[in-house]
């Protein structure tokens, strides 16, 4: 029945990377619903099919921030094709588990990103 | 860290008296009250004599209390208790029952379960500060009704709804009043006869006592049907061996309540005042309640574009611990039903924060929240992407 | 005067161990369990830490149990729960409960509340030292049965059912099977999977907890409807907030309940067998229960020609406390239904006197009471018409 | 909600005046039931209408034993037309009181002094 927060989500919590806006973002995603309580925007800079740069803006629960915080980590650096791969799991994962009530509605930077990415792709059509 | 309890709306701690006349219950005074020799006798005793005090806060007899494990189940034995008298006993009375749209989940889950099982409930709307209109009330009143339960005071945003008005009406038209006073006992003073009240629930442990001890004044003259079945305790009301300790501590909250209410309420409500005037200096911040018919301990805030949850765990990084009605700190992710029954949309109602003050609180209390939440606000502002300024 | 207590059945001295573990979470761990700040998460992580300890103390996973007010409201949700549950969820079953006659109250009550509202109850007669029948109950189980309620140990008689042989029957039929097991936890080893039961009831205060705190066993995948009605904890089967000492203290007594089983069991047998053979030398004393089949600390006697309140009283006198299934000490005036269940004559029932042992009694404490009750049975017998030698 | 028994009962409970038998009494009045619980037996000796001895013997509660004490020392001494009009509730005044449920089950003693009476009337019939 445990329901609480990790260590590793509350230090993403207190302590989130890459908050911020990019202005000149190469690709923009936003997901979630004011109403249900949890909006997600995610900036990317992308060269060579790297994500160079990222950075987030959230309003949302503490899952809601710590889980744009630490996607925000994982995707940097990684080829758009890798950071496609990243899901909801592997970012719930590396916070060492989120509450279970908290794992659908709160879980969507890794949604946010492949919008970003989507964005991204499709400013830059081949 | 020092830490800050601003929550008292939630729980409150056990006051050092009370603990002090609890404790011999526990290993010294220890027979079950019902048994006939010395041990069950002196708890037998020290049952009744907290029977007295119970009432008296209330300004009721201790023939009319019924002892129970807490609040909410204080408001299942009312609406169920009158319900199930068979429709007989009920005398003339058909299946409606009359509550409130921002009853707390004791009462209202209980009114949706009753909706099931065949009762017709109507949910008198609030306005914009949570009361309910009293001419909606009487007009709501059917041939069928049989109970109106509305709350004495809100336990999110404090409102105080018109007591003494539904009392009268309720006995205007021979229909049972049970009210959930919770959150008022010790905040108000509350008097069941000049009230017109026939059933009130109270809870220890929102009153400086313990946890896991309730009573339910029963007016005399008004017939329950039992919601515990056993060996017939409380005039058949409620069975189970007596909790002694936690009679006890409930006796002694509620005479220290009432020696304590008047200064308990100017002082909370300086505290209370002091907090809402500085917090509502934050740029779009928002007062919710009413402004003045509020409990004296409750002050209930949102604040554009950020979200409850993370602004009281900003809080409780800070030592302060505070309470919301944010969708994302329920176990059912809902916003809550009071604020949006009282005309927030739910992204304003994610927003909110609830202070609730108490006697161990100190100016000093206040001047710290005041200090850190406009920071925190603006942290949780620049975060969102709904706050673009 | 010094007093011994031999009424640990009625209730128990809280453990000293146990009040110190719960004494800080009166006013210092007083947050609300439920809330999401440092108060609330340390009485939230003092919750689940029992919750294990109370499953420890009968083999059951953590989260199959249901914390309540104690055995009454154990024993009330696991019957209601299961029979109000609409009928297609209950499967095909139909309405028809089966217990024994000689359940505590808080079952037997509640089964004629049941019969009250249409449902058909078999009560099983037992055999003079309290047994059920195995052939009988089976013979009992029809297609419409859902529920067999039969008690671990009965809190008069001490005698102990027979539960591994009702559990398979209950398992062949697919019936739940509930059981009362407040008097037999800590004093007889319990394992729900080996016995397979799917409900159990067990309270605080009979095994040197708080008073006002319980909890039902509910096998994992066995669904109840609620009783009490509210914020929905427990898997919505109990609302209400957590009793976070009341809970705590529970948790402590199963943990010591538990290490200690065994030296308790050999330890009180010991005392109860020196008091039932010195007892048993008093002419026209007869034992009641079971001769092996009984709980470790229970002494049940009748006396010729004497009454059990006049008995109970005149050992009060002499600062021993006891129990009685007399008449005249019961709210209700009539004899226990236990013990006319035996098939004692009610003139018999009246002259009972029920001894229950506990971890604080002493060797010189047996010896006084055997020392002392011959005489008062002898000045109440030279006092009585019925008596004629 | 006072359910306990005075100061009064139990000093007439824990030394009950009168117990006994006397073996050739003039009257003797039983009532009561041993399947209710309470069976009571008063013995009187009368000389000139005046009740000179009386005893009893009672099997019952605390109560019981009580009203039975408390009645026969309320009785010795008197005429028996006196004897006859104590009722039920002078016993339980003169007790100070007795719980509620135990006024009408117990408190047989004076309806027992009335048998015995009745009894010596019939055997002593002029
Ligand atoms: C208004 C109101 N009613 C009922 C309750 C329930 O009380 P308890 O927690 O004692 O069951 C509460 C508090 O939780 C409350 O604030
Ligand atoms: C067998 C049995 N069941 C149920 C109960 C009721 O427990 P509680 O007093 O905790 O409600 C008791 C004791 O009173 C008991 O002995």
């Amino acid at each position: 029945m445990d329901e609480q927060y990790t260590e590793m989500v509350k230090d993403h919590f207190f302590n989130p990377r890459n908050v911020g806006e990019i202005k000149d973002a190469d690709g923009v995603g936003t997901v979630g619903n004011p109403i249900c309580g949890d909006v997600m925007t995610i900036y990317i800079k992308v060269k060579d099919e790297i994500i160079i740069d990222i950075k987030f803006k959230t309003f949302g629960c503490a899952a809601a921030i710590a889980t744009s915080s630490i996607l925000t980590g994982m995707a940097k650096g990684k080829m758009l094709d890798e950071a496609l791969k990243i899901t909801r799991d592997d970012v719930a994962n590396e916070l060492g588990g989120l509450p279970a009530i908290k794992l659908h509605c709160s879980n969507l930077a890794a949604d946010a990103l492949r919008e970003a990415i989507k964005d991204y792709r499709k400013k830059n059509k081949r | 860290m020092e830490r800050i309890y601003m929550d008292y709306g939630a729980s409150t701690p056990v006051d050092k008296e009370v603990i002090e006349e609890m404790m011999p219950y526990f290993d010294k005074f220890y027979g079950n009250p019902s048994s006939i020799h010395s041990f069950g006798r002196e708890a037998f005793d020290a049952v009744e004599e907290s029977r007295k005090k119970i009432a008296d806060i209330i300004c009721a007899n201790e023939d009319e209390m019924v002892f129970t494990s807490g609040g909410t189940e204080s408001d299942n034995l009312a609406i169920k208790g009158i319900a199930f008298r068979n429709k007989k006993k009920r005398g003339s009375k058909g299946t409606h029952i009359i509550t409130s749209a921002i009853e707390h989940p004791g009462v209202l889950t209980t009114c949706k379960y009753m909706e099931k099982i065949g009762f017709n409930v109507k949910y008198l709307p609030v306005d914009k500060h949570g009361l309910i209109d009293i001419k909606e009330l009487e007009d709501a009143i059917s041939k069928d009704t049989f109970l109106i339960t509305i709350m004495f005071a809100n336990n999110e945003i404090g409102t105080i709804e018109p007591m003494e008005k539904i009392g009268k009406i309720a006995k205007e038209h021979d229909v049972i009043f049970h009210t959930d006073a919770v959150q008022a006992v010790g905040k108000v003073p509350i008097d069941v006869n000049k009230l017109n009240i026939d059933l009130l629930a109270l809870s220890s442990h929102k009153i400086y006592g313990p946890k896991g001890a309730g009573a339910l004044y029963v007016r005399n003259g008004v017939k329950l049907q039992t919601i515990v079945h056993g060996g017939g305790l409380e005039k058949g009301l409620r069975s189970s061996t007596y909790n002694t300790p936690g009679v006890v501590g409930l006796g002694k909250a509620c005479e220290l309540g009432k020696i304590r209410i008047k200064k308990d309420m100017v002082y909370l409500k300086n505290l209370r005042d002091m907090l809402i005037k500085d917090i509502l200096k934050i740029e779009e911040s928002y007062l919710n309640g009413h402004p003045e018919k509020r409990l004296v301990n409750n002050a209930h805030f949102r604040f554009t574009a950020i979200e409850g949850e993370s602004l009281n765990l900003m809080l409780d990084g800070k030592g302060i611990a505070a309470a919301t009605g944010s969708a994302c700190s329920s176990k059912k992710l809902q916003a809550s039903h009071v604020l949006l029954a009282i005309g927030l949309k739910p992204e304003e109602a994610h927003g909110s924060l609830r202070l609730t003050l108490g006697r161990m609180n100190t100016k000093e209390d206040v001047e710290y929240v005041v200090e850190v939440l406009p920071e925190i606000v603006q942290n949780l502002r620049n975060m969102s992407p709904l706050w673009n300024r």
